[in-house]
């Protein structure tokens, strides 16, 4: 473990009027792994990795891509970057369709003229893409790659969300929650495609209140408490009992 | 700090009733909240703080400047008790249908009808009384029934055929107007005819004299419904279902609220208010206008946005919608005296409106 | 055949144009024309005038009355329908200029406003040096009806208008300010007491028409100034002519949207029969439909009705 | 177990266009018992307990409560039936207090005039009323019980719809989805909470997808799969593999 | 069928990687989506899921059978090419502006300064090039410039202020209107005085005529802007980025939408339409009158809301928008045919602005 962190963060700081969501912060991620973010409600985990995509915009600390300091402006800019999050909310829009929402922002545009004097959409290159993306992930049930993300149950728009960030990531992913209103069969799906997305080599932050699935698939545990890091934990040298502990409090890290 | 180490897991099918094994730790977890020490605040800062805290308290602020501002450049003329209580007079109207646009923008809805129902309920009430010889108290009441109708009509429009208050109320608005024309043939009624045969129809214009003030009834009804609503949304069961309604309908649904009822409630309420409305209009220009307050659909949405109540609804003190509409009536009075155009007077309350929402926007910006 | 005429006022909600359309229709009906009417939904109301200009020439009558939202503005659509051979009166408010329109049968509003400016200036005699003048006027808009108005009061009572197409833009002493009214009792009634404000001393009040003055007259009672004061006004509907009856206006010049109304079809029945176009009154640009003064306090020299007799002849 | 269903339901059907919610289901909730609602993601839990709570109208079958047939047309009819409910949605509103949003609906009046008359609010009294609910249920972490319900976290939040419904069911409690969002910590107070209300005599019916929740305080388990009842079974007598099996589908039950 | 026991779970403090015990059983779980047999439909719900798969439909549909009542009422006269084609000339400018509207209010917003904006542009540009002297090319760049900038503005106060768009335009409405009444001294300019010094201000005003209709230039550029707009907002990453704004908008954010700027784009596109709304305005009422669509603000909303496009945002076609404001002109121009009084035209439009939204909520009841 002594390669330089892929994503790194030091001293982040963020303020909502009396409350100090990110207080003094620090962070690694390496190069290839899968670091689980757990913490009690409240603890800042959102709040950190909006900071890392560059939804939010921190009072105070700096980041570093790659060795190379970075600030996000915009989650474009993070994305721009390679940086591909999925946001507690998911971040889909209701009413436009599947190949639409993956495309969000990252529109192809046809070749020639029709693309570059009039802008239009390649709209089949676009809807092939998605299909094979979304069949590559296992997410055959989905019949129609025109419907409306409206129409889809929950289990369903996690995937596509999820196959969005999967598809277009390149150096890492960010999933805050992927699996908190799942049942089993979906949240089983989700950490399925997660490994997948690793054995790609790009890196996964996973945020979870769920130990079992943070045990199963994380390489590494960052423990957050009070707006900071409490501490990183090996999952093969701790317990679950010790992780849970640490995170709310009731023992200390040595 | 010693752990005790979990106790084995049991084996196979049967699973274990009590808390997974991971859990054991929590025991001794801190139970308090987390607390940070509050950051340095810029003066700025420290005063957007205070004003959050009692938000109500920002029209006011706004009012008191105002006044103070149009007091040093239009001078004593503008400071004078009698003009005060004129500008109080002159708002009187404007204010009540405030009161009612209040309500309605509190549920997370608009009314684009409420001037409309006020014209024709006093166009209703005077051909009633002044041109068919139906005695004042029963005129009015036929207006206040007419008006309730008129308001449950929209309201019944929102909640049941859950349209947008928008639509309907534009509808609505086109549909009294044309009423309106249709049953007054476009003609006023007399002040001279008003006083014979029904005077009280104009009760609401009679007045007295405190303090070298003039105060009309009028301007007291216009208190009298602030602070009658103001008990009602705040010290009442019903008050405080309109807030939830405003808030998060499907919630207050869900809560147990009957949200359609209480719409149709809120609607009828703001129709019967635009009919009291009508009567004070009438006492208030003298005679009965089918062509005044054909403005007052904004002017009163106008009132409750400088008010401080928010467009989304919910929140929002019933009571800003009152200082919103004596802020607008200070700047009007203000400006004339101070010999400004009207052209300029419509600029000024452009910029009035955008800016008294600008501030109550960043005030609300601090999280509490 | 029938002969077929439209008539377009400015809106329907002033009972002047409903007056005006009354006596079109009883015209219409007596002479065997089918009259459509057409009505803006308010003042300045340019794109339905011009819709229904359109309406009436699609629908192929021999004539239009119109009375123009903006007298300008309508000039197009008018020059379209005189071009397609329907003879276009217009009623009430010209045409600029006034040879749009075939002919123009019109209160001279002008004039109607020198009447009372007169009758105000004789009546205050020695005291209309001294005189504490406001005026109520329409709107921010000032068309032409509130101008001519306006500026004629003035220079009947003795004021240098400057631009006579401009109100505001006088320098003398005696005025006190003016202010808005939108034409109606509420309007009045809130300029009259912002107007006092400024100097409650006021005591000659000009009305862009009778309902501002009755709003006014509410103001004046509520501050106990109603006798001090003259109120003098423009109209001559019946609300108006009572008024004067009752003290409430000092004098107000009539006009007649009846008889306007009612020579606008004749001149329709005249043109669809043979052609002839009406001829517009010598040395003016239109054919004056006259005004009266109405009072009961009559002064020498300017020839004046009382409200008694006005009672038959007014509108609404 | 042959004492009579507290609250029974037969054949229920409830269709969203071309979806089927319900399917012609069937329910029973025993008293005093704590019965666990398990499946699928779009399984019609939700729509389920929606129906048993008036939170919609049934397109056919009949519920029937101690016995008696009801059909409530709101949720404040069931709730005036003494059936409380905490919605996956929590259903309270973000800018009133948390005294308002206990009371909401059922507001107290003031005794004699001001009450009667003025219908006046006795405050004071819910205020104190409020307070000991939520001190008793453990959440003594809420400084002031008329701030505003936003301002509090989703564990909090939470707490508070759980202990508004605690504090008022006289008949039966239903749960859904309690502790989706909530952390290792904030869901352990929730179950408590529920085990709370059973120990007074009150019965629950709660939908989760945390297997290890459902079987570690659940008395039954209703399994639904494809918009029905598929089984009902006892945790004492199945493992989580065959429940997760039965309600996924993979294993049919005997 | 046999189930295999789960394997036993490993000891102690060192956790399992890998699914948890109970979830073995998933392996053999069906991999399909679950189906239902579609329930029987009634004629009239069928009708309506048909409609609701293509909800463009219905304003077409309510277009059709308007055209044919009115058809059937008023005769051949309405019926005529020449009077279909009056029509379309009639609402060219409505049109235009509701074009520009429906950009706003598919971001979920409304703008009730468009008209102002118009009239203050056709203001602009005729000051400019006949009483300045200005050359008419330059003149009316001019005016689609600070047309664009009026548009920029109201954009920057919603976008970066945050403030709603209705009190963000209710202030700037008053604004521009006075502006207006300013800068043109409330003096129309008189047609003759633009064919002298600028015809190209009345480029829009020329027409020809084809079977009896005659088609004015103002009506094809009407048609042409929406169909350009038809073609950004379905086919380009903008429009799509337009329609998902309004859908959510701190979606659209997250998913790395600049939607600051793309909101600042679309209030600046709709001040330039209606600018371009003012080119041809001045064509179709041949003067420029400062005075002339008052109601236009009000009017686009109505002919928008008609035309099925949700005040909420992100939903509907904005090609209802012009069908839309067809159906607010058929209606007009077949009432009048049918000599109705205006009274009971206004009075109609009331109800149809219900009705038609009534039927499109009643079309979006179904779920898909
Ligand atoms: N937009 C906001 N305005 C004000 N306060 C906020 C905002 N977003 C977050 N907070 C506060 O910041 C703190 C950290 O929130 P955050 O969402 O990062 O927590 P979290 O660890 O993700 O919690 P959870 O597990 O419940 O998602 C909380 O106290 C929260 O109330
Ligand atoms: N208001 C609605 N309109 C249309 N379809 C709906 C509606 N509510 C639920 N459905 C559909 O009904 C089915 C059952 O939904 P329900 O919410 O009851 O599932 P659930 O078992 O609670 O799922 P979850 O575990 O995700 O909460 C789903 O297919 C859902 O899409
Ligand atoms: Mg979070
Ligand atoms: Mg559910």
């Amino acid at each position: 473990m002594n390669r330089e962190p892929i994503l790194k963060a030091r001293g982040l700081v963020k303020r909502y009027g009396r409350v100090t969501a990110l207080d003094d912060c620090d962070f690694d991620l390496m190069p290839g792994e899968i670091l689980a973010v757990i913490g009690d409600n409240g603890a800042g985990k959102s709040s950190l990795i909006k900071a890392l995509s560059g939804a939010i915009a921190i009072d105070e600390g700096e980041i570093t891509l790659d060795g190379q300091p970075v600030s996000f402006a915009s989650p474009l800019a993070a994305r721009d970057a390679g940086i591909e999050t999925v946001y507690q909310t998911l971040a889909l829009s209701p009413a436009l369709s599947i190949v639409e929402n993956m495309f969000m922002g990252r529109e192809w545009r046809r070749p020639g003229l029709a693309g570059r004097w009039f802008r239009a959409l390649d709209r089949d290159r676009m809807r092939a893409f998605a299909r094979d993306k979304l069949s590559e992930l296992g997410l055959m049930t989905i019949q129609n790659i025109d419907q409306p993300v409206e129409t889809l149950s929950g289990g369903q728009r996690q995937g596509v969300a999820v196959a969005r960030a999967a598809a277009f990531g390149s150096r890492v992913v960010i999933l805050d929650e992927p699996t908190a209103a799942l049942g089993v069969k979906e949240s089983r799906r989700v950490l399925e495609l997660i490994l997948d997305v690793k054995s790609r080599g790009i890196p996964i932050i996973l945020i979870s209140h769920n130990m079992p699935h943070v045990f199963e698939v994380a390489d590494r545990i960052h423990v957050h408490r009070l707006g900071r890091r409490l501490c990183v934990i090996d999952p093969r040298e701790h317990s679950m009992s010790d992780a849970v502990a640490y995170m709310t409090g009731a023992k200390a890290p040595h | 700090m010693t752990t005790t180490p979990p106790p084995p897991p049991r084996p196979g099918p049967v699973s274990g009733r009590g808390p997974s094994d991971f859990e054991t730790g929590l025991a001794a977890s801190p139970q308090g909240v987390a607390r940070f020490e509050a950051p340095r605040r810029t003066p700025l800062a420290g005063i957007q703080h205070l004003l959050h805290a009692t938000p109500t308290l920002v029209p006011v602020i706004v009012l008191a400047l105002s006044i103070l501002v149009f007091g040093l450049i239009a001078g004593e003329r503008f400071f004078s008790p009698f003009n005060l209580s004129l500008i109080l007079q002159q708002v009187s109207i404007i204010g009540i249908l405030a009161a009612a646009q209040s309500l309605i923008v509190l549920t997370a809805g608009i009314d684009l009808s409420v001037a409309a129902i006020m014209v024709l309920m006093s166009v209703v009430s005077g051909k009633l009384a002044i041109t068919m010889g139906v005695p004042a108290p029963l005129a009015l009441g036929a207006s206040f029934a007419l008006g309730t109708l008129a308001g449950m009509l929209n309201g019944l429009m929102v909640a049941r055929l859950k349209l947008p208050p928008f639509i309907v109320t534009l509808g609505t608005w086109n549909i009294f107007f044309a009423l309106n024309l249709w049953f007054s043939g476009a003609q006023s009624i007399r002040s001279q005819d008003i006083d014979a045969a029904a005077p009280l129809l104009k009760f609401f214009g009679n007045s007295f004299r405190v303090a070298g003030a003039n105060i009309t009834f009028g301007s007291i009804l216009m208190v009298v419904i602030f602070a009658v609503l103001w008990y009602v949304l705040n010290r009442t069961a019903w008050g405080r279902h309109v807030y939830a309604i405003g808030d998060d309908k499907a919630a207050a649904e869900l809560a147990g609220i009957r949200t359609d009822r209480v719409l149709v409630q809120v609607y009828a309420l703001a129709g019967f208010i635009c009919a009291i409305g009508a009567w004070a209009a009438i006492g208030r220009v003298g005679s009965i206008s089918p062509q005044s307050f054909y403005e007052g659909n904004l002017q009163s949405i106008t009132a409750v946005v400088i008010g401080g109540i928010s467009l989304f609804g919910g929140r929002g003190s019933i009571m800003g919608a009152l200082f919103g509409a004596l802020i607008v009536g200070v700047f009007q009075s203000g400006l004339r005296l101070a010999g400004v155009d009207v052209l300029w007077q419509v600029f000024a309350i452009g910029w009035l409106i955008i800016i008294a929402v600008a501030i109550d926007q960043w005030i609300r910006k601090v999280s509490a | 055949d029938a002969i077929g005429a439209c008539l377009i006022t400015k809106t329907d909600t002033n009972p002047f144009f409903v007056k005006m359309r009354e006596g079109a229709t009883a015209a219409a009906a007596e002479k065997g024309i089918t009259l459509q009417t057409y009505a803006g939904r308010i003042d300045g109301d340019v794109e339905n005038q011009i819709a229904a200009v359109e309406s009436c020439i699609a629908a192929g009558v021999s004539g239009i009355l119109i009375t123009p939202s903006d007298s300008r503005a309508l000039a197009p659509a008018v020059t379209q329908a005189r071009a397609a051979g329907i003879l276009v009166i217009a009623l009430d408010t010209p045409f600029e200029p006034a040879d749009t329109a075939s002919a123009t049968f019109a209160t001279d509003n002008f004039r109607a406003g020198v009447l009372i400016g007169e009758w105000a200036a004789a009546t205050l005699g020695d005291a209309a040096a001294s005189a504490r003048i406001a005026t109520l006027d329409l709107n921010a808009s000032q068309i032409s009806v509130d101008y001519l108005r306006n500026q004629g009061f003035m220079t009947g009572f003795g004021i240098d208008v400057k631009d006579p197409t401009r109100i505001g833009d006088e320098d003398d002493g005696r005025i006190v300010g003016s202010d808005v009214t939108n034409g109606n009792e509420e309007g009045g009634r809130t300029a009259m007491e912002n107007l006092l404000q400024v100097d409650p001393a006021i005591n000659v009040v000009y009305t862009i028409n009778e309902p501002a003055a009755a709003g006014a007259y509410e103001a004046l009672r509520a501050m106990g100034r109603q006798n001090e004061v003259l109120i003098v006004s423009v109209d001559g509907g019946c609300p108006g002519v009572r008024n004067v009856a009752e003290g409430v206006i000092g004098a107000t010049s009539m006009q007649f949207p009846l008889r306007m109304a009612s020579m606008g079809i004749e001149a329709i029945a005249a043109f669809a029969a043979d052609g002839t176009e009406p001829a517009n009154a010598e040395g003016l640009d239109f054919f004056n439909t006259g005004v009266t003064l109405v009072t009961d306090k009559p002064v020498d020299g300017i020839p004046s009705i009382t409200s008694d007799e006005a009672l038959g002849l007014c509108w609404g």
